[in-house]
């Protein structure tokens, strides 16, 4: 099991803010595939993954990283703080 | 070193006279502060989101590269979250240092990471419906030059 | 843009609420304030002599000078003169912009300019005796950024 | 007549912060000259000039500039401010 968080407008275009997972990918960009195949809102979100970023256990990563031991990933689009 | 992220507003002039004042041997203090601007009018509100416990963490760790970059007496973050109005402050940094170009130059490296790498979202309230504030090439470009 | 040249204190807190309050549609406020260092205890006063009338005119040359280069909202310059003691505010800069980069540049342009056109001399006094200070070639090489 | 000011050190070395001066010099380099030649006081406070700025009627100015209209000549050593 895994926390899958969202933020701004991916957690708009989901709809919700966070859930609990069970997944068998082994990256991030695996799970991306999983949730795409999940629901159109899933896809809508995930449609450019250039538009965004991917936190694992509140750290900045990248979307070939993986998961393996991973507790909590989180989606969203570049930061804007400052 | 302190880092706040709060929703609750914070006094701008309190925090740098108390910053300042407790930086004994320093000799030059800088300060930046980020306000809501109002753009014409157009904005009503901006609404700030953030992912709490990443957010604290990420800038501790900006304050903690800052001082191993310059030599810093010391520094000071602070950054709202929840909805704000036009004019209100949106976050601070403070440094201080010995010499101007550390206090500068810190503070300046603070606020290009925090715009780029801490985990907040802008969203702007107007008259004509709301938006995401998109992130800016220019804001990306500006760590490359730490 | 105000320029003020006095021997009296000023509060560094009241200074730069008041700035920052009074710039609408200003995204960014940059301060800097130059503290008098105790150098580990040797330094018990600092005297500050200026150069009356041409000081001001000076100063605001650079801030029409910074106005002239950058997007500024307001700009705000105090320096005192006399005497001082280790951790009083020796001066403050305040620049105002839609944008950071703007805020920060005019800045460090003003302190740059500051330290070495503005006709202001430092003189340390300590338990050894008082000595001027010296200008140095790192204040002097600053300006060449500009 | 000339409003001569000296600040800082020079003040000191000098021994008083300004005086009045009938000058028959041309340029800045001229007054100089003229003052060295007084007394030990002023040829120990313009011994090197390298060391020394100097200002026509409030403006920054050199040591080759003419003075001829000027009403107000300063010399001290390079400024501190800041």
């Amino acid at each position: 099991m895994i926390d899958v968080l969202y933020f701004a407008w991916v957690r708009e275009r989901i709809g919700l803010p966070r859930e609990r997972l069970e997944t068998r990918a082994t990256t991030v960009a695996g799970l991306v595939e999983e949730l795409r195949a999940r629901e159109e809102r899933y896809a809508a979100a995930f449609a450019d993954l250039s538009a965004l970023r991917v936190a694992l256990d509140q750290e900045l990563s990248s979307f070939d990283a993986p998961l393996a031991g991973v507790r909590e990933v989180a989606f969203f689009p570049p930061m804007t703080g400052g | 070193m302190r880092v706040a992220v709060q929703s609750g507003a914070f006094d701008l002039g309190v925090e740098v006279s108390a910053f300042s004042a407790a930086v004994p041997g320093a000799g030059a203090v800088v300060s930046f502060t980020g306000l809501v601007r109002d753009e014409g009018g157009r904005l009503s509100a901006m609404e700030i989101e953030h992912y709490p416990g990443m957010t604290e963490t990420a800038i501790a760790g900006m304050v903690a590269e800052a001082v191993r970059r310059w030599s810093l007496v010391d520094a000071l973050v602070i950054h709202r979250h929840g909805r704000l109005a036009p004019g209100e402050a949106i976050m601070m940094v403070a440094t201080a240092a010995s010499h101007r170009g550390d206090a500068f130059a810190a503070a300046e490296f603070l606020m290009d990471y925090l715009k780029s790498r801490a985990p907040f979202w802008k969203k702007e309230i107007g008259a004509d419906g709301a938006e995401w504030v998109a992130a800016k090439d220019s804001d990306e470009d500006a760590l490359k030059r730490w």
